[in-house]
């Protein structure tokens, strides 16, 4: 028997649509302030955060230049100074910094002598289609599991989780190397320098896809084995319909919830992984730009390119609300 | 094998020729463990078949072989399961889907969560329509629309764009057997189709199908409801763990019981003719069953009807009062919406006020208003005469022992990682005399147990493991602990079967009679309220609509909100 | 991660041995190590060379950018195998008496690949362009040498020096001074950075920056050097300069053919790769790995535990058990092997003698032992600090050598903490002051021992020298390094060059390791492949594959 | 199938016997995890060799009875090695996911707890932690202290640490409109007590499966930040570190990358497990 208690709001008449407007233009300024405002917070932590970084940048720039590592005499590193600003108090240097930030100016690059834009526009398109394919990847990945193996007897299900506790355990690189190493180098079926070439980029994607369809397997299964224990499943049964039919018409959309949550988060992990698939396989990528850039003490391409991860993953948060709106419209009234 | 009080298959069905579904000899069990026993039962078109039993008679599982769909590691036994001419024990699992929304409809009890929330009614509906290959997809959706109008719903073509969650529960359900009667088919299986829904959309829900049982359709109705059956069952089966103990004709089965569970059943129900007395009276040698014992007592007959001896209401001692509280909510969308509208009340020391009201019609925010959990948007709430509901949570705080409070599902209201001894003796603290040592606080929880009707080993049991029945004995010894002079009941017993709801309305009205406590009693069950109630307010959408003593409210209604609810009252009666 | 980052210096050179492990025979002339033709030349094609470390830019003073700039500018002179310079711009040149002004004849008619023409104008403003800071390794290697360049007429230029200095010819053989074109010179950095107009046998039509320079043939190329193998423009249509930092990666594409040629063989595939490809190894000339000891602070003012540190490991072994035989072992800590001017007499000081090394600490009052089974001397224990640039100077298989050195040093009392410096660290200077280390291995390439004077020149307060990380003032060892700078003749130059080493030897101011080296692998199919003698960079002017 | 009885849970949850069936799903990541641990305390018990113990004549060895995972290019025995590599890995483990849980734990409870303006500070603070890539945080902090286990530490940690925030503060909520909580505050107790004695345990209950996801995920990203050469400095035998300097021989002597990777996948996914398994119990034997 069930409980009856406090039923759902009474059947509310229908609101006026423009106040129900005025709300949602409201409610997407607001999302898009505080996106600018994370974006802008995140390049200034990086600004400040590599001031910490021990050692003078115009030596690191001298070094750079001329491949050594040892100390410049003040004349030596006074144009570099000069050159960059260095000698202007750092508040000053910040807030040029955050100035240029406004008019789409991400400074130039202390060692490649070009606008910083220059620097990340070359290498982002490739790490995008590899971390964007990867999702996708890992997606159909870890859907292909779940609908084959949850809640199919005891061993099958099983094996499934097993499955994905093992690949959300993988360590990337390691799986970047054995990946290349047998169908590369062994059996031969793809190219060992992939570099942008579609065929070629089928292994950085799997190195990526598969770990993160490991995770995207474990949060979506526990959702599903829950759902299928639903009443509207036993009436979809009662209809005449076919378990997988029942499985992908009705299970799959009520268990993707998670999932798309955690697609947001996985995005800001994805491009971190990215650098290491990118040098395993000799791809172009902002992961290695990164790296250098890092270690070349080049704040402005450092600082331009956690804005464009910043971005990538803004927009991957409200690409996972509008998801979430379009997969459970009971979330779009609230 | 209990001696089966079957009226002769034969007899019944003379009049209309052969049956439409013939079941002999049913047996179901999961794993080592037999829930259906060998029962037999058959229907044929045009008419109605009521299984009728309590929770864990197996009345449900029957219901779900019918259709192929008994459950996961189950074995299905029968000596024959025929559906004009098709032999339903030996079919594939392909050869069910044939059968399943064509030859056989089912209909689960809450459509909110028997549709899937996330697709249009329309598309819901139409399922079954488009797995069978009936017609285009546009001819689909037309169909689906007809079929909504054919079941009562207005703006079919709107609704039917619509989710599940926009609609009301009553058309919710509308849509569910909608999509159920789709394609027509010729037995209807419901499961409990009317338990979640309030008293008049029930009543329309049960003319919708009495409709398609005149239409000629044979439906098969699951319930625990005996006064719900009432109404359309042409033919009753009363199951009890597994075993038909009745089966007969609806007016003979619900009027001259032959078998004692049944006249069980009927007597525990509370109603106005047993307000005073109690629902279970001692028993003579209950006829075996892990039940507890108890003697039927025929509302009519005195001989074995036991009054209760209460204290007099102190009718100048108002230990509640609620004067014009109001409560107003603000939507996600900014509109607000009047929950509560000025109501006022007063309740005496040793009474029971009644609140009864359909959903959404502001008893339950009334009552947490009176808990103080709720801070009214105006008007006041007074406690023996003090300001209540105007204090701050500090100074709330000691008078909190004064009044408890009972919640309609225990299990959540219990922490999940404490046993029952630690229950009781937490709530024991918070009590006027509060135990001064481990020991003492022990045995005063093991004596709240025995108030109760239950007992010391019970102290290192987890809720979890007791039954629906037990938990709520628990949930009233917590409420007792701190001794209060009020409990508010928030629709205790509507989770609970007939025969333990009916034990625990004795246990709060015995112990009312002990301690002289006071309940404001909120419930959506008008027998319920009845049988409880000294006075009663009738809600409607956040206003009191009719208040007055009990018998007065339920002979004289005043007002015509209340007077449609009596009538939309299934009555058993009516059979 | 990234490999082999720093070579930078170059200085005088003379000749360089090559390490030729060629299966093919070595055809004669002063030409570079070339493979037998055979088969049909193809024309045309496009040579994948799968080289490792990307520069930050095209034009430069650091050894990755010598790679490239040597396929697309052409320098005044070059150098053969056997050390001789020849013509290449300059088809003639005389030197003064006093050996202060060289007067270079031009090749005429020779143009840039944007049209202006490359005359002697051209060649001066060059000089000056280096000179004011165009590229900091060039004009490191003519201080304070160099006066000043002129153009007499169109085909005529004159270089003045202040100071003889004898090198000079085998210096500006280097791609540093590869010849620009002055109107390219005058656009914006960032132009110059990505696209550097030479007059060499390539172009560069495109860099993708992460993966690849595309190089595109100079089909008016008319000025090939001395040593180039055919005449005429390059054979090839195009050269894929692909940049693979992963060492396995890079050698499979070699072994799938996706590449004709690698940068850097990984020891261990190493004889895999001699049995299927052309391999060659080329020893580079200058200072090679050694490590320096602090002879300023710690524990390595005094001479003896210098020498017993020496003593104390079994660096020959070790280093061939490391690199699997594959990179030779240097004794000589000053200039390796392949640099003109190397006294192989020094190589064979301080062999493996732990008994010596006891019996040395011991005189130097390092007599305790601790807990740790480390020498103690008043209460402070023997430490070693030894950072050294991880996954730059030092590989991967650097790394395993540093580790069983380590263990042995410690076997003799010696506590080496290795510390693996960032790039990060590198860079920043973290580890060049006196008070931050006691050891640190580095190596310079440079084609001549004047390298000696860039290392080993006295730091003084105003005019310091960074590059003397072993902070060792030595006047003798200045004044004999100096004399072998303006000696008139190679012979009397290598003879106080000699002294040098012996003086750094004997007073263990550095201790030698094993040399650095660069290999490619060219598949079987592609063939005159060759390396320029001053620095190895791999030369494609005159490749071209066979059927 | 023997069983396993729990004796009462330590300060995390009074459970009672927490009875959990033996079935080969939990065996076998019970056994890794237990061998690991054992490793990690006393290596001694489990290899009589040194990692260090450098033999120039035995290279390159391949997997064989005496040298179960062959030998690396110094003739160090990887078995060894892998052994000893055990503390520090469970070490990073350990510590990163101590440090990202304490965090996590302190955001998501004020979080959870205050709601209103300093819930949603809280949220964009976590939201800027999102935006901010690990890899560039862990490049970062070893730039600036150089390379060593504890800046490792700090770094994974500090990485992880907004995911679990996310889930602390989610976990606040749920239990923060459970009946129980209001029954409590019916009952008269005071808002600290009812945090203390049912927000917080209940709040805490599902953090077991958390825990010991981070600890498997951490040792895994550590082992990435060694192959970036920012890994801890030689001989040491972090995982990590085994699997870069492993890295060149991946064709030609494959075991040397291949043992490691194998060691920290059975590690990570054993621990994760044994997570999951005892989850379910506790759910199971409490809800």
């Amino acid at each position: 028997m069930s409980t009856v208690g406090e039923a759902a709001v009474p059947a509310a008449s229908r609101r006026p649509s423009a106040r129900r407007g005025a709300r949602t233009a409201r409610q997407i300024l607001v999302k898009v302030v505080s996106a600018v405002l994370v974006l802008v917070a995140a390049a200034s932590v990086t600004f400040f955060a590599q001031l910490l970084v021990p050692g003078n940048r115009a030596t690191a720039i001298l070094n750079e230049q001329t491949g050594r590592a040892q100390l410049w005499t003040p004349a030596q590193l006074a144009p570099v100074n000069r050159e960059f600003g260095f000698d202007k108090p750092l508040i000053v240097q910040y807030l040029n910094y955050v100035g240029g930030l406004f008019h789409g100016n991400l400074g130039t690059s202390y060692t490649q002598y070009r606008p910083v834009t220059q620097v990340i526009g070359a290498e982002l398109m490739p790490s995008l289609e590899l971390t964007g394919a990867a999702l996708v990847a890992a997606w159909v990945l870890a859907l292909a599991v779940i609908l084959l193996t949850a809640k199919r007897g005891r061993f099958v299900t099983a094996l499934g989780s097993t499955w994905e506790a093992l690949t959300a355990s993988l360590p990337t690189y390691w799986v970047g190397v054995v990946l290349l190493v047998v169908f590369a180098v062994e059996i031969r079926i793809f190219p060992v320098i992939g570099g942008t070439s579609a065929w070629g980029t089928v292994l950085p994607v799997l190195t990526l896809a598969i770990p993160l369809a490991g995770f995207l397997g474990q949060v979506t299964r526990d959702e599903f084995e829950k759902v299928l224990d639903q009443p509207f499943i036993t009436t979809a049964r009662t209809r005449g319909m076919g378990d997988t039919a029942v499985r992908l018409k009705h299970a799959l959309r009520h268990s993707v919830l998670p999932a798309i949550t955690l697609s947001g988060w996985a995005m800001g992990a994805l491009i971190s992984g990215a650098v290491i698939a990118e040098n395993v396989y000799g791809r172009p990528g902002i992961g290695q730009v990164l790296v250098n850039a890092v270690n070349t003490r080049d704040v402005p391409t450092v600082s331009g390119i956690v804005l464009v991860v910043a971005g990538v993953y803004v927009i991957a948060n409200l690409l996972v609300d509008i998801a979430y709106a379009l997969v459970d419209p009971r979330l779009r009234a609230s | 094998m209990t001696e089966v009080a079957v009226t002769e298959q034969t007899a019944v069905d003379a009049a209309t020729g052969t049956p439409l579904l013939t079941v002999e000899n049913l047996r179901i069990s999961f794993g080592k463990t037999e829930v259906v026993k060998g029962i037999s039962f058959s229907t044929r078109l045009g008419r109605c078949l009521a299984i009728v039993g309590e929770s864990g008679s197996g009345k449900s599982v029957t219901a779900r072989t019918l259709v192929g769909l008994t459950g996961p590691d189950s074995h299905v036994q029968a000596d024959q399961i025929d559906l004009a001419g098709v032999d339903l024990t030996r079919q594939s699992e392909r050869s069910w889907r044939a059968i399943r929304g064509r030859q056989i409809g089912f209909i689960l009890q809450d459509a909110l969560a028997s549709l899937d929330q996330l697709r249009r009614v329309g598309d819901e509906i139409a399922e079954p329509l488009k797995v069978h290959g009936w017609g285009t997809r546009a001819s689909r959706r037309r169909k689906a629309v007809e079929l909504l109008s054919s079941v009562g719903v207005p703006e079919p073509e709107v609704k039917a764009r619509q989710r599940p969650y926009e609609l009301s529960g009553g058309l919710r359900q509308r849509a569910l057997i909608a999509s159920a009667i789709a394609l027509d088919p010729k037995l209807i299986v419901a499961d409990e189709p009317t338990t979640a829904l309030d008293v008049t959309i029930q009543a329309q829900v049960l003319d919708l199908l009495a409709d398609s049982k005149a239409r000629g359709t044979s439906i098969i109705l699951i319930s625990h409801d005996l006064s719900v059956v009432a109404r359309l069952a042409d033919e009753v089966v009363v199951m009890r763990e597994g075993e038909v103990v009745e089966h007969g004709p609806a007016h003979q089965v619900l009027h001259e019981p032959r078998h004692e569970y049944t006249q069980a059943l009927l007597d525990a129900i509370p109603s106005e003719h047993t307000r005073g007395t109690r629902l279970v009276r001692p028993a003579g040698a209950a006829p075996g069953g892990t039940t507890p014992p108890y003697r039927p007592a025929k509302p009519d007959v005195g001989e074995n009807v036991v009054r209760r001896s209460r204290k007099p209401i102190d009718r100048d001692r108002a230990v509640l009062q609620a004067r014009h509280i109001t409560q107003v909510f603000r939507g996600p969308d900014k509109v607000d919406r009047t929950v509560v509208d000025d109501v006022s009340f007063e309740l005496f020391a040793g009474e029971t006020v009644g609140i009864v009201g359909e959903s959404g019609s502001g008893k339950t925010t009334t009552a947490r208003i009176a808990l103080s959990l709720l801070h009214p948007t105006s008007g006041e709430v007074l406690l023996h005469g003090q300001p209540w509901s105007t204090l701050s949570t500090s100074q709330r705080k000691p008078l909190r022992k004064r009044i408890g409070v009972i919640y309609q599902d225990p299990l959540s209201s219990f922490d999940p990682r404490w046993p029952v001894g630690r229950i009781l003796t937490d709530a024991l603290s918070t009590g006027s005399r509060p135990p001064s040592s481990r020991a003492e606080a022990r045995a005063r929880a093991i004596r709240l147990l025995e108030q109760v009707g239950l007992a010391e080993h019970h102290m290192a049991s987890a809720p979890l493991r007791l039954s629906g029945g037990q938990r709520q004995r628990v949930s009233i010894a917590r409420a007792l602990a701190p001794e209060p002079e009020v409990i508010v009941c928030d629709e205790p017993v509507s989770a609970l079967d007939v025969s333990i709801q009916a034990q625990v309305l004795d246990l709060l009205t015995d112990l009312q009679d002990e301690l002289g406590v006071s309940y404001l009693f909120i419930s959506h069950d008008l027998g319920v309220i009845h049988h409880m109630s000294d006075r009663i307010l009738v809600m409607k959408e956040g206003r009191v609509v009719e208040a007055g003593h009990a018998d007065e409210v339920f002979e004289r209604p005043r007002d015509p909100y209340t007077r449609r609810l009596l009538t939309a009252l299934p009555r058993l009666a009516q059979a | 991660m990234t490999r082999s980052r720093f070579g930078p210096l170059a200085a005088a050179g003379a000749s360089a041995l090559i390490l030729s492990a060629l299966i093919a025979g070595c055809s004669s002339g002063a030409t570079g190590a070339t493979v037998a033709s055979g088969g049909t030349i193809v024309q045309g094609g496009t040579i994948v060379y799968g080289h490792e470390q990307e520069p930050p830019c095209l034009y430069g003073g650091w050894l990755q950018q010598a790679y490239i700039d040597r396929n697309i500018l052409d320098s005044l002179v070059t150098e053969a195998n056997n050390g001789s310079i020849e013509p290449w711009l300059a088809t003639s040149w005389t030197v003064s008496s006093n050996g202060l002004v060289y007067t270079f004849h031009l090749n005429p008619g020779v143009k840039f690949t944007d049209g202006t023409p490359l005359n002697a104008q051209a060649v001066a403003y060059n000089f000056n362009y280096w000179q004011h800071g165009g590229n900091s390794t060039a004009q490191v290697s003519m201080d304070p040498y160099y006066k000043s360049a002129t153009a007499l007429n169109a085909t005529t230029v004159q270089v003045t020096l202040n100071k003889p200095y004898l090198p000079l010819l085998t210096m500006i053989s280097q791609a540093y001074f590869g010849i620009q074109s002055p109107t390219a010179l005058k656009r914006s950095a960032a132009a110059n950075c990505d696209d550097p107009i030479g007059s060499g046998a390539f172009k560069v039509q495109k860099w993708i920056h992460g993966q690849e320079v595309i190089l595109v043939r100079n089909p008016d190329y008319t000025s090939w050097p001395a040593t180039a193998l055919h005449k005429g423009p390059a054979i090839v249509d195009e050269v894929d300069w692909k940049f693979l930092p992963d060492p396995v990666e890079r050698y499979e594409s070699l072994v799938t053919g996706e590449t004709n040629a690698i940068y850097d063989i990984p020891t261990v595939d190493w004889s895999n790769a001699e049995a299927n490809f052309q391999v060659t190894q080329y020893v580079t000339p200058g200072k090679p790995v050694s490590i320096y000891l602090n002879t300023s602070e710690g524990i390595f003012t005094d001479v003896r535990v210098r020498q017993a540190f020496a003593y104390a490991a079994d660096r020959k072994a070790d280093v061939e058990a490391a690199f699997h035989g594959v990179i030779p072992y240097e004794g000589n800590p000053s200039v390796s092997r392949a640099t003109p001017g190397y006294d192989a007499a020094v190589a064979a000081a301080y062999p493996y003698d732990p008994a010596k090394a006891n019996q040395l600490l011991n005189e130097a009052g390092w007599t305790g032992r601790d807990a740790a089974g480390y020498r103690t001397k008043d209460g402070k224990e023997l430490d070693v600090r030894f950072p050294y640039p991880a996954g730059s100077v030092v590989t991967s298989e650097g790394t395993s050598l540093l580790e069983i050195l380590q263990q042995q040093w410690k076997q003799v009392g010696f506590n080496v903490q290795l510390i693996p410096e960032t790039q990060a660290e590198t860079f920043a200077g973290d580890y060049s002051t006196p008070n931050s280390y006691d050891a640190q291995p580095w190596y310079w390439t440079s084609p001549s021992a004047a390298i000696l004077w860039i290392v080993w020149r006295p730091s003084t307060k105003a005019d310091p020298n960074y590059s003397n990380s072993s902070f060792y003032n030595n006047n003798e060892l200045s004044t004999v390094i100096q004399d072998g700078n303006t000696s008139a003749t190679t012979a009397e130059a290598d003879q106080y060059y000699g002294q040098a080493q012996q003086i750094i030897q004997d007073n263990a101011a550095a201790v030698g390791l094993y040399d650095q080296t660069m290999s490619i692998a060219v598949a079987k199919n592609l063939h005159d492949v060759w390396l320029e003698k001053s620095q190895g960079e791999p030369v494609f002017e005159d490749a071209y594959f066979a059927k | 199938m023997s069983s396993i009885s729990f004796p009462r849970a330590g300060a995390l949850a009074r459970l009672g016997n927490v009875r959990i069936r033996v079935r080969p799903g939990t065996a076998v990541p019970l056994l890794i995890v237990l061998l690991v641990t054992v490793a990690a305390v006393a290596p001694g018990v489990l290899t009589h060799r040194s990692p260090t113990a450098i033999d120039i004549e035995h290279t390159l060895l391949p997997p064989s009875l005496s040298h179960p995972f062959g030998t690396d290019d110094s003739g160090r025995d990887l078995y060894t090695r892998v052994i000893y590599g055990a503390r520090e890995s469970l070490g990073i483990g350990l510590g990163a996911t101590g440090l990202a849980m304490s965090i996590a734990l302190l955001l998501g409870f004020i979080a959870g707890l205050a709601g209103g303006l300093i819930d949603v500070l809280i949220n964009r603070i976590l939201e800027v932690a999102f935006a901010f890539p690990v890899l560039l945080l862990a490049l970062l902090l070893i730039a600036i202290y150089g390379p060593s286990l504890t800046t490792e530490i700090i770094a994974v940690g500090i990485g992880s640490a907004p995911g679990y925030a996310r889930m602390v503060r989610g976990q606040v909520l749920n239990v923060r409109k459970a009946a129980y909580v209001e029954a409590a505050a019916a009952l008269g107790h005071s808002r600290w007590a009812v945090i203390r004695r049912h927000l917080f345990p209940n709040a805490m209950r599902p953090l077991v499966a958390m825990i010991t996801l981070g600890v498997g995920q951490s040792i895994v990203w550590a082992s990435g930040l060694a192959f970036l050469g920012l890994g801890v400095a030689p001989p040491s035998p972090e995982w990590g570190a085994l699997l870069d300097s492993g890295r060149e021989y991946i064709t030609t002597q494959w075991w040397l990358e291949v043992m490691p990777g194998l060691v920290i996948v059975l590690v990570a996914l054993s621990i994760t497990s044994l997570g999951r398994t005892l989850q379910h119990r506790l759910e199971g034997a409490a809800r």
